[in-house]
């Protein structure tokens, strides 16, 4: 055999400008499932506060002085917090949408329109989160 | 020729669990987020609001099973990902075995936290 | 006669460069350059041609254009000039085409030629097809079967609807255009790759293989290397000169395997 | 130095089939190739594979169709083989899987094509030759068949006794295109040329940049005649600007040709009062030529190709593949415009003289394919009949080489007692007698033993790129186009006695001039550049002996028209054209066409359609 030349990784960052509908799908909805199973364990994590709560005593809890209501009502008024929200809220939406249009494609559907449906999941994407950036913003300030 | 990849592993059954897993939190996880954004609002938020939803049977085994499903579907999609960039050899072995047991740590303390709710004694 | 026609031809050459100088109906190439042999081209390269446009010229004509005024060194395989042969893939402004069917007046200038990403560069546009080969060899892609009707001269039948189910999937060239354009298939070697599946595609679903010949098929496609690496990219649909429904024919296949495993569960 | 049985040069479907056949015969074979085999020409062949496969139709027929469309210059055994054969072959590759447009009922469909009494041309969509090359590379893989691919020939290992027909073939010199590197394979049986076309020796072709001929003039040079290599086809349906095939397959489907006053000049110009568009090949071509010299072309150049009326369906169901070629290479599109469409050359009927096993004059030596003359087409090759002719042939050299034994050949080959030597007078130098090139002369040392025949070719074959590798000199891609531009400008269809003679002084120029050319590109890695030179001594060699063929054939017979013989001469001229290298002074010769076949004589009569 012949030597031969590897272009390797430099090119594979530099054609990120080529890339078509589809590898950005594919992009995006990795990163979206990433942060979503990364955002489950920190989930779990605040959510356990409740189980020293629970130990607590009725009182506390019935005051709202317990460790898991508090921890929630203080992280809920920041609005660093109120503002992730809408970010995992924009995540989770594009990979609800993304997903679906991922479902169809293993059912064989609209694979002529794949590109179109992958950037109509980014505009409902967008469009759902600035609607909802109300209600997710509501009672932070 | 076939044999060159003698470890026959069909990946086929992870492959459709990942699908059918996705089918059920799509419409859970939209239930999810409806709940306590939209019909809840995050400033309402207290142990007691959370504990009465998890009183009831109907609503704790359903986040239950959204917590395994999630879990799994989550777990698997990483999982998946890392073995496409080409994960072999003992590293995934390690790996895999990493992510089984942050996925049952999960679910554990998943349950226990809702079990803390429902007012049931194990947690 | 002959050196009647060699001074025209010398005289033609020059006057394509003073026009390729200042004139804008040349056309300017890019052109990857790399030899592991020769000094000066062992660091990887980019040369500039400027090739005079003719109507209907295609990147393939240019080139040779270039490669027979200006540089005889210049490297590329092609050989059918029709997009038949499938030697002459490469990366035409980003996007891996067949430079024979690439008209220059559809694309942006400077036209840049690279080879095919994601293999081993040998020279220049040349490329090592090697693992390409091994791995369409790698699904049996040839005709199996157990049911041979009677007669020697008698063939199989086959319908109509099962030729045209197919037929798309037979078209491929071996260019390997796809295999270039698939991320997953540059991250992991092993992947078989859309050109793969699809050959195992064109003979899992020819109904003149039979039933058992298929279940086999379907244990090949659905190695761990097999079918289930495809995260539908569709990026080899896009880039088949052929137009075969690279990603259609590879979830199809997912169905079927699937299909085929649940009767165990 | 690699060592088998049998060795076949060349991957196409000719070389394929071979090799399969060796096989199955016990052989141990190699195939050395070029390109890699799925890159063959043979993939691009659209129309289909003519094969009596129907009860109505007859083995015949198709011969009698055969030796009419060949104008009487078919040497009969071939052609009988060739017919009778080809419908187990046709079945045989169904088997394999190759996937056959159908009919209703399941079986595999056939059309009508220019020359035939029955619809016998058994196709895949437009595509037929992909998917037979396809199939049967699939074969190979299949079987484990060694494939030594971007390998260039170079050279054969021949002994080199005086008498050509004393000589043995004991292997090939080939050249690691990826390497560099120069090794001898060593045949133990025997060496099957199948190298196909040689499209190259013109500029307007519809063969590949890489059919130049090359085992012809290998074979020529080690001694082996060249047989009827006037006779080139020109095929009538090409796109103007690039030479691409629109198969024909648009004909046979109902496609009509028109010219630019809008006439269906084939009837209103009586052309070809019975079968118009469907006439052979020759015929149209002279036609659509005649229209543009009188001044009824488009553009004073093409003519129009119709096939709107046949409606989408029929168009997407069997020509689809015409509507892309004529969309990617000419902008043209065939299902809302006529396609714009020219004579340019396609087929070799001539090559390397063989008898119908595809054995040559030099032991151990075969051919097959559009490289070799068995001869079945004669003056004139019906469309639909090379394929056929790839499998047929392919399948007998390569089980005659393997050992197989088959009887007694029929044709002969080399100067069996009736031969007759030519009196052609050319006025111009032809060869290469000076010896400046060691690829000239097939001498060397004397040497009987294989291994150092092959040995010693190894050396001269190093020897020679060594030279073009380290020499400066001229550019062989102005040689090369400056043969093909004279070839195309006076061998063409139309031929005449000066413009000939005009052409032979432009090779002898030409000759001179690859005297000093030179390889500028020093690397060892993928040297296209050395190959292409390489090839280019081919073309030379080829073109001339192609335009000496046509200035001695005086008289009009099937594709080779002279302008001052205008009619078929069968008392003079009823025999076939070879030409011997004679270590370079090319000598030409004639032998007589065999007409008796196994079902009949066949009488030469007049060729109207
Ligand atoms: C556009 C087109 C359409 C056609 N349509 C039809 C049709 O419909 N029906 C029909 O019957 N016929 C048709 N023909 C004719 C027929 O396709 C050819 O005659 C036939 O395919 C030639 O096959 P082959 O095996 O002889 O050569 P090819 O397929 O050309 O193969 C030649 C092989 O030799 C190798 N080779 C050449 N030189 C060397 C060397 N120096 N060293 C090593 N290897 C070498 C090449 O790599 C290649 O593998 C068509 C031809 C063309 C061009
Ligand atoms: C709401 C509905 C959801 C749908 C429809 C959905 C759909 C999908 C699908 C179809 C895939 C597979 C992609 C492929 O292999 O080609 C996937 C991957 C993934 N999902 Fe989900 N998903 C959903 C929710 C979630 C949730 C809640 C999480 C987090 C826990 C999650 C995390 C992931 C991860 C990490 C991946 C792998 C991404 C990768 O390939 O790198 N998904 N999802
Ligand atoms: S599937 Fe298409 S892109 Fe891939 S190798 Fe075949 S022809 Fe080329
Ligand atoms: S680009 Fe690759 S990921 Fe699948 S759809 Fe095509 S094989
Ligand atoms: S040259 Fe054959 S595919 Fe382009």
């Amino acid at each position: 055999m012949s030597q031969s030349y590897n272009r390797g990784l430099i090119e594979d960052f530099g054609r990120w400008r080529e890339f078509e509908a589809g590898m950005w799908a594919w992009i995006f909805h990795k990163f979206t499932g990433w942060v979503l199973i990364g955002y489950l364990f920190t989930h779990i994590a605040v959510l356990s506060t409740g189980i020293p709560a629970a130990g607590a005593g009725e009182a506390a809890i019935a005051a709202g002085n317990d460790v898991y209501t508090q921890t929630i009502v203080s992280l809920e008024g920041l609005l660093l917090v109120r503002l992730l929200e809408v970010g995992l809220l924009a995540v989770a939406v594009f990979h609800m949408l993304n997903g679906t249009r991922l479902l169809l494609t293993d059912l064989g559907i609209g694979l002529e329109a794949q590109d179109k449906s992958f950037y109509a999941s980014l505009i409902l994407t967008g469009a759902i989160t600035v609607a909802s950036v109300p209600t997710f913003i509501a009672g932070a300030f | 020729m076939a044999e060159r990849y003698s470890s026959f592993q069909s990946g086929g059954r992870m492959w459709f669990l990942q699908r059918v897993t996705a089918v059920f939190l799509l419409v859970v996880l939209a239930f999810h987020f409806f709940l306590l954004h939209f019909v809840h609002h995050a400033d309402e938020v207290s142990f007691l609001a959370s504990s009465a939803r998890m009183e009831q049977l109907s609503y704790y085994s359903l986040m239950i099973l959204f917590l395994v499903t999630a879990t799994f579907h989550g777990v698997n999609g990483v999982y998946n990902a890392l073995v496409n960039q080409g994960l072999t050899g003992t590293k995934r072995t390690v790996i895999k075995w990493t992510l089984v047991a942050a996925s049952v740590v999960l679910i554990a303390q998943g349950i226990r936290t809702a079990n803390a709710w429902a007012g049931i004694g194990l947690y | 006669m002959y050196k009647r026609q060699a001074e025209r031809r010398e005289q033609r050459q020059e006057e394509e460069a003073e026009k390729a100088a200042a004139d804008e109906s040349t056309v300017e190439l890019k052109v990857f350059r790399y030899d592991p042999q020769v000094e000066g081209k062992q660091e990887p390269r980019f040369d500039t041609f400027h090739v005079p446009f003719t109507k209907g010229m295609t990147v393939l004509d240019a080139l040779m254009y270039a490669r027979d005024t200006y540089d005889s060194s210049l490297t590329f395989r092609h050989s059918c000039r029709q997009a038949v042969c499938g030697s002459d893939a490469m990366f035409v402004n980003g996007g891996q085409k067949l430079a024979c069917k690439t008209q220059i007046s559809d694309l942006d200038e400077p036209v840049r030629v690279e080879p095919l990403p994601h293999a081993e560069v040998t020279k220049d546009l040349v490329v090592d097809m090697e693992h390409f080969y091994d791995q369409m060899e790698a699904v049996e892609p040839y005709f199996q079967t157990n049911e041979y009707p009677d007669g020697e001269l008698e063939e199989q039948r086959q319908d109509r609807e099962n030729r045209e189910k197919i037929k798309m999937s037979t078209r491929c060239i071996w260019c390997g255009a796809c295999m270039s354009s698939c991320n997953i298939a540059a991250g992991d070697n092993e992947y078989l790759g859309p050109a793969a599946i699809n050959k195992a595609y064109r003979f899992a679903m020819d109904e003149r293989e039979g039933e058992d010949i298929k279940q086999k098929r379907l244990e090949i496609i659905e190695q761990e290397h097999g079918v289930w690496r495809c995260q539908t990219q569709f990026s080899c649909t896009e880039v088949c000169p052929k137009d075969i429904p690279l990603t259609e024919h590879i979830q199809e296949l997912k169905r079927e395997a699937v299909k085929n495993n649940l009767k165990f569960w | 130095m690699y060592e088998h049985d049998v060795v076949v040069v060349g991957a196409g479907g000719a070389g394929l089939r071979a090799a399969i056949a060796a096989q199955e015969a016990g052989a141990d074979v190699a195939m050395v190739s070029k390109l890699h085999p799925v890159r063959s020409h043979t993939g691009a062949a659209e129309g289909g594979i003519n094969a009596a496969l129907r009860d109505a139709d007859s083995w015949q027929d198709h011969a009698y169709d055969t030796m009419k469309g060949s104008d009487y210059l078919g040497d009969a055994p071939a052609v009988e083989a060739l017919c009778q054969e080809s419908p187990e072959e046709v079945i045989r590759l169904e088997h394999w899987g190759m996937p056959f447009s159908r009919e209703d009922d399941g079986r595999v469909s056939q059309r009508p094509f220019g020359g035939l009494s029955f619809p016998r041309t058994t196709y895949a969509g437009a595509e037929t030759g992909h998917q037979m090359l396809h199939t049967m590379y699939e074969q190979v893989v299949k079987r484990g068949i060694t494939v030594y691919d971007e390998w260039h020939v170079m050279d054969l290992a021949v002994t080199d006794e005086d008498d050509p027909a004393e000589r043995t073939c004991h292997g090939v010199v080939a050249y690691d295109i990826q390497s560099g590197e120069i090794s001898g394979f060593r045949a133990e049986n025997g060496v099957i040329l199948a190298t196909g076309g040689m499209g190259q020796v013109f500029d307007h072709t519809t063969n590949a940049v890489a059919n130049t001929g090359d085992g012809v003039a290998m074979a020529y040079r080690a001694g082996v005649p060249m047989e009827d290599m006037e006779f080139i086809q020109f095929h009538p349906t090409t796109l103007p600007s690039t030479g691409v095939l629109i198969s024909e397959g648009v004909r046979g489907e109902g496609g009509i040709l028109y010219n630019e006053d809008g006439e269906r000049f084939m009837f209103e110009h009586g052309y070809a009062n019975n079968d118009g568009e469907l006439a052979s090949r020759d015929v149209v071509s002279r036609a659509e030529l005649t229209e543009v010299n009188e001044g009824r072309g488009i553009e004073d150049e093409y003519v129009h190709l119709d096939m709107r009326h046949l409606g989408e369906e029929r168009i997407l169901d069997r020509l689809e593949n015409i509507l892309h070629l004529a969309e990617d290479f000419e902008g043209a599109d065939g299902l809302t415009e006529p396609m714009p469409v020219k004579p340019g050359q396609h087929y070799a009927m001539g090559g390397i003289e063989t008898n119908e096993f595809g054995e040559t004059v030099i032991d151990g030596l075969y051919a097959a394919g559009e490289c070799a003359c068995a001869s079945v087409h004669g003056a004139n090759r019906l469309g639909g009949n090379a394929l056929p002719e790839l499998i047929v042939f392919g399948k007998r050299a390569g089980r005659h080489a393997a050992g197989e034994e088959m009887g007694e050949a029929e044709v002969t080959t080399g100067r069996s007692s009736d031969w007759e030597p030519a009196d052609y007078e050319f006025g111009v130098e032809v060869g290469e007698t000076d010896g400046s090139d060691p690829a000239a002369a097939d001498g060397g040392a004397v040497a009987t033993d294989a291994e150092s025949v092959v040995g010693g070719a190894v050396d001269r074959a190093q020897e020679r790129v060594d030279e073009l590798l380290s020499r400066k000199g001229r550019n062989h891609a102005e040689i090369r186009s400056a043969v093909q531009e004279t070839m195309t400008a006076n061998v063409n269809v139309f031929r005449e006695e000066g413009r000939l003679e005009e052409t032979l002084e432009d090779l002898r120029e030409a000759r001179e001039a690859y005297k000093d050319v030179a390889v500028s590109d020093p690397s060892r890695t993928f040297n296209t550049d050395l190959i292409h030179t390489i090839e280019t001594r081919n073309i030379l060699d080829l073109a001339e002996a192609l335009t000496m063929g046509a200035l001695a054939r005086e008289e009009f017979r099937g594709a080779h028209w002279r302008k001052e013989h205008q009619e078929r001469k069968d008392e003079e001229w009823l025999k076939h054209t070879l030409i011997s290298w004679n270590d370079g002074e090319p000598e030409l010769w004639y032998k007589p066409v065999v007409l008796e076949g196994e079902n009949k004589t066949y009488e030469p009569k007049s060729r109207s359609y």
